[in-house]
């Protein structure tokens, strides 16, 4: 591969870390718990995505292994926050606050 | 360094210090552990970028996989109440202040002694590349924990026997309503499981000669039993097959260690022509105890729904509430 | 110009576009007004996004093994995040019970873009 | 910067943020993920020590990062293990707070 490859490797890995940073505005922001949880998803697809990056990066294939078992893994969060969990509505609109500190009365 | 490896790191290095105190911080503490989650996720891209891809395995199973679901779980058993934390849940106050000022002392202390060391210091791992030869695999990290250091490897086993041991010892929880069986939950388990025992399989065999190993093969294979336990509950409770099952690990390991005792080199210390197969048979046993330790840290105890008086199966006849029953450790 | 380089730059273009998705799946699951159709946006980055850099890199992989490699992790991705996504958005419809999503902007035509 | 230095650095945030949280929360769980960022710091400082071996040795310190590998293990257990204990605090006592964290009023 031409040598200019790797930099650009390195800015697409650095620029999906870009696009975590913002799926964590959403995480940050709710509103309901289903939101947080499929912000989540979201990273979990960009942290494999820079995995494969870094892999060509740094000519290191074991990383792709690494990727595969993010790659298995993504969705047990997921699904044990569906069984247990499952999406609320929220007790607020646009939580900005606290949702369930409210009864705390700390 | 390449600027634009480094813009990377900052990124990265931004990234997981703002998770951090956000899931430390954050009041609604459903928010804060989906906050840890991928503060996990991004924590094995840390691990690749220090050389570390053993670590990123094992944080990548456990960091994305385990660690969320058990927190998941225990929010859920709490209940909207239990899950309520307070408004600014590190909310400055004197006391805590004293407890701040302590971590920022031990933070400059240990910042101080940061920038005092060496940019560069040879470590161990020079004998530890050269003793590779011996050792019966060419993965250093594999060598490290199965036989330069197979005492601590030894005891973790026995850590995590003790930590399902004590989870077994308190009295059963109540179980929680069961939502109606999901087609697709089962779709996902009848796809996933098979392919996470391969990937685990495979690790284990690679970790010989690549980053792998029986951690993170267990750390895998504990993650498919989670969701086994999501599409169609287990019952794990301590019945003499789990029981055996779980203490394999530790037996296999202390079998060979007593082994090599008896018949010569020390205990733990193995025969350089045998290694290689030693290593790979307590690494088998090793992984299946830790994967079904960790499956039953997740299940736990749980008392049957309707008629709590009534264990639901034989094998949780311990479980009576309201009787610590020290028959369950043994 | 070098077979290598015309490869190099297509297999870039893959990645750069596949940038593209995953920027417009961070942007959409930000600014869509409602989780639905932010599920709608987040497909977009797994599917495609995920799809075109895992394409690039197949470009340069240096064995057969590695290419299975790459499509297996991006077929599992498009697996589990379409199943995960399946589970919350069922979870949110029984959440809010008929009405299909609690947004106040129309909650009909945001359904019918998040499919 | 160097590698080893950023992303020891980082590793000393955490364990201050991890140790403060620990220590000063009142929520059990909120302790426990105090104790994990805790956990995190240290991993961090020792594979960013292990990572200085680049450029003496082939590859970095391998006996810093088994030692890591068998302390994310037993973390996660250690993990389980008070979230269990959490939890039957919590339908024991209805708190999900140690005895002397609990004021009048509060759950």
């Amino acid at each position: 591969m031409p040598e200019w490859m790797t930099p650009a490797l390195w800015i697409a890995a650095a620029a999906v870390l870009g696009t975590i940073a913002l799926g964590l505005v959403r995480v940050e922001r709710g509103p309901s718990n289903g939101d947080r949880m499929l912000a989540a998803q979201l990273l979990g697809t960009g942290a494999v995505a820079v995995l494969l990056l870094l892999a060509r990066a740094t000519d290191a294939p074991a990383l792709l292994d690494v990727a595969l078992v993010l790659a298995l893994l993504a969705c047990v969060a997921g699904a044990v926050f569906v069984r247990r969990i499952g999406v609320q509505p929220p007790e607020r609109d646009e939580g900005r606050g606290p949702t369930r500190a409210t009864e705390d009365g700390s | 360094m390449a600027a634009e490896v480094q813009v990377f790191d900052a990124v990265l290095v931004v990234l997981l210090l703002w998770l951090g105190w956000r899931a430390l911080a954050s009041a609604d503490l459903f928010k804060a552990v989906v906050q840890f989650i991928v503060f996990g996720l991004l924590l094995s891209l840390a691990w690749v970028r220090l050389g570390a891809p053993d670590v990123a395995l094992a944080e990548a199973a456990i960091g994305a996989g385990l660690a969320g679901a058990l927190l998941l779980d225990t929010l859920a058993r709490l209940g909207r109440s239990g899950a309520a934390d307070e408004a600014r849940p590190l909310g400055l106050t004197p006391a805590r202040t004293g407890i701040a000022l302590a971590a920022l002392g031990l933070a400059a202390l240990l910042v101080a002694s940061a920038l005092a060391l060496p940019e560069r210091w040879p470590g161990l791992a020079e004998p530890a590349l050269q003793q590779l030869r011996a050792s019966g695999v060419s993965n250093p990290v594999t060598a490290t924990l199965l036989n330069y250091r197979a005492w601590d490897t030894l005891l973790e086993v026995g850590v995590l026997m003790l930590a399902v041991l004590g989870v077994w010892i308190l009295e059963a929880e109540p179980a929680l309503p069961r939502p109606a069986p999901d087609p697709m939950l089962g779709l996902l388990l009848r796809v996933l499981l098979p392919l996470t025992v391969i990937v685990a399989g495979y690790l284990l065999w690679v970790g010989a000669h690549a980053p792998g190993g029986a951690f993170q093969g267990a750390a895998l294979l504990a993650a498919g039993g989670v969701l086994w336990h999501l599409a169609r509950p287990l019952s794990l409770g301590p019945s003499p097959v789990v029981r055996a099952v779980v203490v394999l690990g530790f037996a296999v390991f202390l079998a060979v260690g007593v082994a090599t005792a008896v018949l010569g080199g020390g205990l733990l210390t193995f025969p350089p022509e045998h290694a290689g197969a030693i290593i790979l048979v307590i690494e088998a046993a090793a992984m299946l105890s830790i994967a079904l330790i960790m499956v039953a840290l997740f299940v736990g105890r749980e008392r049957a729904p309707s008629d709590a008086g009534i264990p639901d199966s034989a094998a949780d006849a311990s479980a009576v509430p309201g009787a610590p029953n020290p028959g369950a450790a043994p | 110009m070098s077979g290598d380089d015309v490869r190099g730059a297509l297999s870039l273009l893959l990645i750069a576009a596949g940038m593209l998705f995953f920027l417009a799946g961070s942007v959409g699951v930000l600014r869509l007004p409602d989780l639905l159709s932010r599920l709608h946006a987040l497909t977009k980055a797994d599917n495609l996004g995920l799809g075109l850099v895992v394409l690039g890199l197949m470009l340069q992989a240096d064995d057969a093994f590695e290419v299975l490699r790459l499509l297996l992790v991006w077929l599992l991705v498009l697996f589990a995040s379409s199943v995960a996504c399946y589970l919350v958005a069922r979870s949110a419809l029984r959440a809010h019970g008929d009405a299909p999503t609690a947004a106040p902007e129309g909650p009909d035509e945001d359904t019918r873009d998040g499919r | 910067m160097s590698l080893a230095l950023l992303y020891g650095l980082a590793g000393i945030a955490l364990v201050a943020m991890g140790l403060y949280a620990a220590l000063a929360a009142r929520h059990v769980l909120r302790r426990l993920l105090g104790l994990n960022v805790l956990g995190s710091g240290v991993f961090m400082m020792l594979v960013a020590l292990a990572s200085r071996t680049t450029g003496i040795a082939t590859r970095p310190d391998p006996v810093p990062h088994a030692m890591v590998l068998t302390g994310i293990v037993v973390a996660v257990s250690a993990t389980a293990l008070g979230l269990a204990l959490l939890r039957r605090m919590h339908a024991h006592d209805g708190s999900p707070r140690l005895p002397e964290d609990r004021d009048a009023g509060s759950p």
